[in-house]
């Protein structure tokens, strides 16, 4: 029997009638249309699917959609404000963060997510903040690099 | 210091970068069509069984469910990437009377959604006959074990020899001698995108198919051997594609399953495979058990080395016969060895196939090679980058009739390496750093595949605007060569980055080119692209010359969009008027150059070679045997550095993978079946755990690569895990050499260490 | 594949536990889902009715008081970890948090769920065995507590009973010139513990060992108190030597598992040198305390 | 995973080996069995619960006496299937026997325990240690019964 499922997804709200076996990321990919979010595994290890729940970083494979009925959701796709790209997106650019780039959205999540919470993380923190994303491609260290230039002040906020 | 050049070498976003940290890169993952189905395949549960029965009546009742097939819907036909030998192509995919692993394809099934066709398999019924299995090659070659495959003596898949030189006198020459064995073990490739594919049939019986692969052109043929269809009836387009690493460049289960279920139904069929599927029943690193035997004289002068290695070959042939003969070549790598001695055996078993995997066969050797290198210094009471820098090989040198070194900066690496860890000082008790060497190709120069093909091919088209199109069958997987191909056209045009766009990896409107395996797309890649563009600028310069009336002693370039006479850059016209004018001048017909590489008289194995060391620190706890990578130096050099930050890239990201195979990697099985077909038990290093990476770039020049220019991509995973037991054994005195090297072997052979002391 | 259920999300304990004993077996609870899901999308478990917790706002608190610390059991790791008076009264638990998994199971995990999951190699009941936690259980027929210790049966077996929810974790207030300590040993940082050692140690007169806990994860089918090693150091003053025959003595009572992660020997080796490495941390903070 | 171990009994050889072939005393050694039922002189089928925490199981089984070398070896093998499709389990056991001095009986068994499917792989860690408890549990079983029925 489906369920009423209210949920803001990037700031527009959205009303949807779902499966109460329905995982969050499948009513963000399949439901929603936003395909930004990946999946990479099936026992959440590889963190491709991180979002912000309520402005914490999860991962949307493990979370029953209806677990999120009334909460705010911010996905990859929300973090540029029209064309202007984050701060941490313009980083993750200039220094080459991303190679295949289906680990990025998750990584640009959980950075984002870490640094909302705590904008001055040491390295130390940084590395903890994306240990639950995998990414076979880069080596990790370029993101830290690039999350480390936006702690420093290198990346402002668009105006 | 001004570069000669414009874009080459500069710090550049890679040109899909903006879709990639924006998610809307589409992958093949995120493809959703009209009327789209989702399939799903049943795998053999034994390692080795008759298929007596397929029952799939259940399955096709239940309700949702548009087709079921099984191996009796195929051709029959079997693939193999080894196109030239017949016996090597020896793959079904939906298997017909036998199953060979755990995970051979049995069925598959469409359906509208993936809950569904899942619902669907467990309904199929399939009654096997199990067989005895194997899954040692050392118990697979005697003379009772069971068949693999029918008619294959001992279980040999193939085998390999190379030799030069009169190995049995020279080791009668040298001083010492030194006998080691090793055991390297297997490793995912885990793609953060699994295999995937949606195929589609159309009702004039043409397929297009948009897939995760590492060669659209390879998939496009095997697809026409297996369905037997016309090349040109296919259309294999790449999308962005999550990682490939050597698991995507031969026709996988998802690509084919989804063509036989589209063909039945004139529907497009979408499969994703499961990343359990991907851990089980995809391909993986080539297994191999080594005998190294190495002689040398007093003064440290290496003579002679044997290697005899047998592989675990797995299920098919895949690309491991490939596999087989590079450990085999690279075994030698990078020293001068005057005399050599390679015997290689692939052995079939039953368990999932090995084939390729980033280094090739390389790691592999490269970690025994290293390892027992070391165990010589010490013998010899040599320092162990002296015996490197003694033996090592240097420009212009010629690998006995195999191969030619052109460039080569391996002395330069090995110098660096030395100077860095000298400045480390002395290091706090328990750590230790170690040294390990190497090189690789810049692509193979083999064609097995038997392709009438030129190995790269490119088109470029120039714009009205002056913009400039690249159209190349190379494959972007995420190693950036879409970016790297635009920075050579557009260095080659004088045009600057934003100007080049690139339409890659799409058989329906890109030249055949053999894809991302084996290092090569910059090297042949690159100079098909930039011969293609130097078609290009010759038409344009043509029009130039006529407008700008310079005498013709004089030559022209173009920089930066301007054209103008060398050593009088002032004297110049717009290359974005001179374009218009071309254009126009050609009665309309845009300007179009070709550009193609085929390696000719190059030796056997590549075109051209990277070389580089590599410096690992390790910290032991010596009550635990847990040890932590505290920082990995690779002094490397590749030629012309033409993408920087893609290079970076390359190196850190190879550390974590290699460092991994080192380390913690590994996949351990039951009676051919794996015990950690997931991420969360498949060992991964992650941030926590990812030493600190330094780069020392050396700088060499290629004369055979596009602006000098070689392979930077799998080499830099050949080095670490040699590095890493290397760094064990001068931390705390023992040497593992059976990979990976995990805290319970160092612990083990700590306490072993210690009762010998004790014995004493 | 997850199969289909019905779901309920009760907003009060009283509606949940109604709602327990209507289905009994046929339910499952699921609270962060972190473990649960898991399984669930293997097929390995399919309920027909799922009941969801994480909104019962009166579960998810953390209470200082005179007699100790409240934890309910829907609060989640990263509440814990963060907790200003988590990290001032007990350093240890916060610590042990902050090496559970990843912030995202954090964020979303609570630690009721970990505890309920019954995972021998789970982290934050070796910690709460040494602290001397106490587990709350709620059924519709009212309250029972028991040692933490109790908790775990079997592998993935616990005491609750059909219609009951753990529903708080009590610490007892710290005794003086104590501290505690956690370590798990692995591979990969952030992984489960091949071995996980929890110790607290109370010192007396003379720094010897005036009361101590000692409790292993991942050792045995529950976690476990190793008894004989603690009575080793109880009372005593300690020396290397004692710690030595502790550490071996508790690797005896350790019944350790050989899999794909570790063997059995390796195992309790790792016990032989953790629970004196923790010992001497532990004592270590119980001085500075 | 394989469990292997040895006792000693007092009784006699032939006692200890009659009561090994009794119908069934192999197959109700199996934690969890239910209704295990004679088919031939050689074969039984039954049914075998099994429950790890939140997972629960119910197997389909048939055990066969593969080797019978009187008096002193006997191999039986066992396979189940679980109801609903989520894996199949095969055991493989062999006891033999030995008189020893004093008119005692060793007795040493080895069995091997495998689990294949969605349980083995996704249950890995779940499994594995309850397939290890699963054989300890029935080499005690084992050990019991010989030791109450035959020198009892």
């Amino acid at each position: 029997m489906k369920k009423e499922l209210k949920l803001k997804v990037n700031g527009q709200p959205y009303e949807l009638y779902i499966k109460p076996k329905t995982l969050l990321v499948q009513v963000l990919r399949d439901h929603v249309g936003l395909t930004g979010t990946k999946r990479g595994c099936n026992d959440s290890s590889c963190g491709a699917c991180t979002i912000m729940l309520n402005g914490m970083a999860v991962k949307s494979c493990s979370i029953l959609a209806l677990q999120a009925n009334g909460c705010e959701v911010v996905t990859v796709e929300g973090l540029a404000k029209g064309n202007k790209l984050s701060p941490l997106q313009r980083a993750f650019l200039d220094h080459g963060s991303y190679q295949c780039g289906f680990c990025t959205p998750g990584m640009l999540m959980s950075s984002t997510a870490l640094l909302a919470e705590n904008p001055k993380p040491t390295k130390e923190e940084i590395k903890e903040g994306i240990d639950g994303n995998i990414c076979r491609c880069t080596g990790y260290n370029s993101i830290i690099r690039a999350v480390t230039a936006v702690v420093k002040g290198e990346y402002k906020e668009a105006k | 210091m001004t570069s000669k050049f414009s874009v080459i070498g500069q710090r550049v976003h890679n040109i899909d970068g903006t879709e990639k940290v924006t998610g809307s890169a589409k992958y093949t993952f995120d493809v959703v069509l009209p009327n789209m189905l989702y399939g799903k395949i049943l795998r053999s549960p034994h390692p080795h069984a008759k298929i007596l029965k397929i029952d799939t009546r259940q399955a096709k009742k239940l309700i949702g469910v548009k087709a079921v097939v099984t191996g009796k819907d195929t051709l029959g036909r079997k693939q193999g990437i080894w196109r030239r030998f017949p016996e090597l192509c020896d793959e079904e995919i939906l298997c017909r009377a036998k199953t060979r692993y755990i995970g051979d394809p049995v069925a598959a099934v469409a359906a509208i959604d993936e809950d569904t066709a899942e619902e669907a398999l467990d309904l199929i019924e399939v009654e096997y006959e199990p067989l005895p299995a194997v899954f040692d090659p050392l118990e697979a070659i005697k003379e009772d074990a069971p068949q693999v495959h029918d008619g294959v003596e001992l279980n040999i898949n193939i085998n390999r020899h190379i030799e030069w030189g009169d190995v049995d006198e020279a080791f009668r020459k040298c001083d010492h001698i030194r006998e080691d064995q090793f055991k390297c073990s297997s490793q995912a490739h885990v793609c953060m995108e699994t295999h995937d594919a949606v195929a589609s049939f159309g009702h004039n019986g043409k397929l297009t198919v948009w897939t995760s692969t590492q060669s659209s052109y390879y998939i496009q043929r095997l697809y026409a051997d297996m369905l037997d269809m016309r090349e040109s009836d296919i259309r294999v387009m790449n999308r962005h594609t999550g990682g490939g690493f050597g698991s995507k460049f031969e026709l996988d289960s998802a690509q084919f399953c989804a063509a036989i279920l589209s063909q039945k139904l004139c529907q497009p069929v979408k499969i994703v495979l499961t990343r359990e599927e991907e851990f089980t029943a995809t391909k993986r690193r080539t297994p191999m058990y080594y005998f190294l035997k190495l002689g040398a004289k007093k003064d440290g002068t290496l003579l002679a080395k044997e290697a005899r290695v047998i592989t675990e070959g797995g299920a098919y042939t895949a690309m491991g016969a490939t596999a087989l003969y590079l450990t085999g070549f690279f075994s030698s790598f990078p020293y001068k060895f005057p005399n050599y001695r390679y015997d290689g055996y692939r052995v079939y078993t039953n368990t999932e196939p090995s084939s390729a995997m980033r280094g090739f066969g390389a790691p592999q050797s490269t970690f025994c090679g290293e390892s027992q290198l070391d165990m010589m210094a010490e013998d010899l009471g040599i320092d162990p980058i002296e015996l490197r820098r003694k033996n090592g090989m240097t420009p212009d040198y010629e690998v006995p009739g195999q191969a030619f070194i052109q460039s080569c900066g391996l002395h330069q690496c090995l110098d660096k390496i030395e100077e860095t860890i000298e400045k480390r000082g002395k290091l706090p008790p328990n750590h230790g750093i170690g040294v390990a060497s190497y090189g690789f190709m810049s692509g193979g120069i083999f064609n097995w595949f038997n392709t009438p093909y030129a190995f790269s091919a490119a088109v470029v088209r120039i714009n009205i605007d002056g913009k400039a199109d690249v159209f190349t069958g190379a494959c972007d997987i995420g190693q950036g060569s879409n970016t790297t191909l635009a920075m050579i056209c557009a260095e080659e045009l004088g045009i600057k980055l934003e100007d080049v766009r690139v339409f890659s990896g799409d058989t329906g409107i890109c030249p055949p080119d053999l894809g991302a395996w084996g290092s090569r797309q910059t090297l042949m890649s690159g100079n098909a692209v930039k011969r293609a563009a130097a078609e290009c600028k010759s038409q344009i310069m043509e029009f130039a010359a006529a407008k700008m009336g310079v005498n013709i002693v004089y030559d022209l370039d173009i920089k930066d969009g301007w054209i103008h006479i060398v050593n009088r850059p002032e004297r110049g016209v717009s290359y974005y008027d001179i374009v218009k004018g071309a254009i126009r001048g050609k009665d309309g017909v845009a300007i179009m150059g070709r550009g193609h590489y085929t390696p000719h008289r190059k030796g056997m194995i590549s075109p051209a070679y990277s070389f580089g060391v590599q410096a690992a620190e390790v910290a032991v706890d010596v009550e635990t045997g847990r040890y932590k990578l505290v920082n990995v130096t690779t002094a490397h050099e590749s030629g012309t550095v033409i993408n920087p930050v893609g290079i970076e890239g390359q190196l850190e990201g190879a550390i974590m993978m290699a460092g991994g195979y080192g380390y913690c990697e590994d996949q351990p099985m039951d009676e051919g079946k794996i015990l950690n077909p997931s991420i969360a038990d498949y060992k991964l290093i992650r941030s926590l755990d990812m030493p600190e990476t330094e780069i020392l770039e050396i700088d060499t020049y290629e004369p055979e690569g596009p602006f000098g220019a070689k392979e930077a991509g799998e080499g830099l995973t050949n080095p670490t895990a040699g590095a890493i037991g290397n760094a064990v054994y001068k931390a705390v005195g023992v040497r593992i050499n059976d990979l990976p090297i995990t805290p319970e072997k160092v612990f083990k052979a700590l306490k072993e260490k210690e009762k010998k002391k004790k014995a004493k | 594949m997850i199969n289909d259920f019905e779901y309920f999300a009760p907003k009060t304990l009283k509606e949940a536990l109604a709602l327990l004993d209507k289905y009994q077996d046929d339910c499952k609870v699921i609270c962060g889902g972190q473990s649960l899901l898991v399984l669930m999308r293997q097929g390995l478990v399919a309920p027909p009715y799922m009941i969801d917790i994480k909104g019962i706002a009166e579960l998810s608190y953390i209470k200082d008081d005179k007699d100790g610390l409240k934890i309910g059991a829907t609060t989640t790791h990263r509440a814990i970890e963060k907790s200003p008076v988590v990290k001032k009264k007990y350093p240890v638990l916060a610590k042990m948090e902050t090496r559970l998994a990843s912030i995202q199971t954090r964020n979303w995990g609570t630690i009721g769920g970990n505890v309920c999951h019954g995972d021998p190699a789970g982290d934050p009941l070796p910690v709460l065995i040494a602290l001397g936690a106490t587990l709350t259980m709620t059924g519709s027929k009212g309250k029972r507590s028991m040692p933490a210790e109790n908790f775990c049966l079997d592998y993935f077996e616990t005491a609750l009973e059909p219609g009951e929810l753990l529903t708080e974790i009590a610490l007892p207030v710290v005794p003086p010139n104590t501290g505690t300590a956690y370590t798990k040993f692995n591979v990969i940082e952030s992984d489960l513990a091949t071995v996980g050692v929890a110790v607290s140690v109370t010192l007396g007169a003379g720094d010897s060992c005036q009361d101590i806990r000692i409790a292993l994860g991942a050792s045995a089918p529950t976690p476990i108190r190793p008894k004989k090693a603690e009575a080793i150091l109880k009372g005593k003053k300690i020396t290397d030597a004692l710690l030595a025959q502790a550490g071996e003595t508790a690797s005896t009572e350790a019944d350790p598992i050989s899999d794909i992660y570790a063997s059995e020997e390796y195992r309790r080796e790792l016990i032989k040198v953790l629970v004196p490495r923790l010992t001497r941390e532990a004592m270590a903070n119980a001085k500075k305390a | 995973m394989k469990i292997e171990g040895k006792f000693t009994m007092k009784a006699p050889l032939q006692k200890v080996w009659d009561f090994l072939l009794e119908p069934g005393t192999l197959a109700s050694c199996i934690p969890g069995a239910e209704k295990m039922e004679a088919v031939d002189d050689k074969t039984w089928e039954g049914t075998v619960k099994q429950k790890v925490g939140p997972i629960s199981v119910k197997l389909n089984f048939t055990q066969t006496l593969t080797e019978v070398d009187p008096p002193k070896h006997i191999k039986a093998v066992g396979r189940g299937s679980a109801v609903g499709g989520a894996g199949t389990f095969s055991q493989e056991t062999i006891v033999d026997l030995k008189e020893i001095a004093g008119g005692e009986v060793e007795v040493a068994y080895s069995s091997k325990v495998s689990m294949v499917g969605r349980l083995a792989t996704f249950g890995e860690r779940i499994m594995r240690a309850k397939v290890n408890k699963i054989g300890e549990e029935f080499t005690r079983n084992l050990q019991e019964k010989l030791k109450s029925q035959v020198v009892g």
